[in-house]
């Protein structure tokens, strides 16, 4: 009872839209609430908007999104090939941000933490940095036989 | 875009994220170079979708503003947009209103 | 001036509305009509589902959507690894079908050619099957930079 | 799905395509079984979308009535599911309203 997909683009701005879209259009199977939908779109989006500003610096390479359902949760991996993270810990903290230039906020994982029910980052520096969040669903009725 | 004396009226698009965020950015900051401009107010009526790079656009025109003496207000202020600015801490420098600032005047 | 994504799904019928959706999002860019959309929505639908329907026969493997956006066009692959097509020409015939006794009306390569500028379908017996297509989208206001 | 008589009338979802189409197969085709039914009108009042799974259920449902000298009507098409209809010929052996079928009645 599981579902999978991948999706994989360039690291422009203008896709930041089309792939948290992208990610709910998939969720929809598990009968999310309105609120619940929003919840993965913005954590989506600050992963995917990391990887597109802090990642690849402005380059244009490709993101990676393995999005997978099974009973009432959804786990879904956003994926860079950039410079990675030196000091994860520190990374996560609310308000950190290493672009304040840029009018980053620092709170793209304290709100990935929020909205998501569990977030796992892998990174290191010239490695890349993967992404892993979990949220369950509280509807459980899911739709695909 | 609307100006109206020293106040500047920015009409914040249906999805605000790094992408949408950026063009707003130049534009606000183009006006508040001219040095007329000292309250900006982003109108989120049509706003359904809010990522923290909208709060970093926000939090980057008050910092420009407070330098000038001037303020930052958000209008038309959905109830998962106020949880958001609440989350972020920016209710704390900047005016959040969940009705029309125009109303408000009226009464 | 190029922007590109694939997704990568399981061959379920659950995903063909996700799937159309997706690449209706990222045609977006192109500011197509809701005509276009839907023709773009309704051609990518008939080749997912022959995916799934003919090419895998009902068992779950994976569909592949490759999407390239090149200044005001539009080009689609829609592949699968599944049994194949003997005669590709015969296939495209208006009205042809193998599976006629679980409602297939024939008419998904015609619909496909109806709605879109371009149709190729690259198959052989046991080699699987792709299906590119391409449309160009009369507003040229290409959003991306 | 409302039965009156020997006329069944078959709501269809805003999508119909082969993953959608499956489930009205098998509740009509249940429905045909017990012999009664002669007419079925499928409502495509609120469909936005078709593509030819959507047809083959419709041509399905047209062979199985037509043996039992029914008839398969189709109410409130759109002009893309009409333009759709006619692509695939069908328009040949089903009636197709734009209007509702009971407006036509009281006229
Ligand atoms: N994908 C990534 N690649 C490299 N560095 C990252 C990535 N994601 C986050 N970081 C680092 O973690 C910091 C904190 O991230 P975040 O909490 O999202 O805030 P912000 O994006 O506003 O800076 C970033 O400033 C950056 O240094
Ligand atoms: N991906 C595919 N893999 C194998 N066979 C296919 C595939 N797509 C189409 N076909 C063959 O081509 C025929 C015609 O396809 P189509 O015009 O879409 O009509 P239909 O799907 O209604 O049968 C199918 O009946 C099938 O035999």
């Amino acid at each position: 009872n599981t579902n999978e997909m991948i999706i994989e683009f360039d690291s422009r701005s203008c896709n930041e839209s089309f792939a948290r879209v992208t990610v709910a259009a998939f969720c929809t199977q598990l009968n999310p609430t309105l609120e619940e939908m929003t919840d993965i779109k913005t954590a989506v989006s600050e992963a995917i908007t990391n990887a597109i500003v802090h990642g690849y610096e402005g380059e244009i390479h490709k993101i990676r999104i393995e999005c997978r359902i099974r009973d009432n949760e959804m786990e879904v991996g956003i994926i860079d090939r950039g410079r990675g993270i030196e000091n994860v810990k520190k990374a996560m903290e609310p308000l950190f941000t290493t672009k304040p230039e840029q009018d980053r906020s620092g709170m793209g994982f304290a709100f990935m933490e929020a909205f998501m029910d569990e977030v796992t980052v892998d990174s290191a520096p010239g490695q890349g940095t993967q992404v892993w969040m979990k949220k369950r669903i509280s509807n459980k009725n899911t739709l695909f036989e | 875009m609307l100006k109206k004396g020293n106040c500047l009226m920015v009409a914040v698009p249906g999805e605000l994220d790094h992408h949408t965020a950026e063009p707003i950015r130049r534009a606000v900051d183009k006006r508040l170079e001219e040095g007329v401009v000292r309250n900006v107010v982003f109108d989120f009526r049509n706003t359904t979708f809010m990522d923290s790079s909208g709060i970093g656009m926000l939090m980057g025109r008050y910092r420009l503003l407070r330098y000038m003496g001037g303020t930052v207000t958000a209008i038309h202020v959905s109830d998962r947009l106020l949880r958001i600015m609440q989350l972020s801490g920016i209710h704390k420098f900047i005016e959040i209103s969940q009705e029309t600032v125009w109303t408000q005047k009226r009464k």
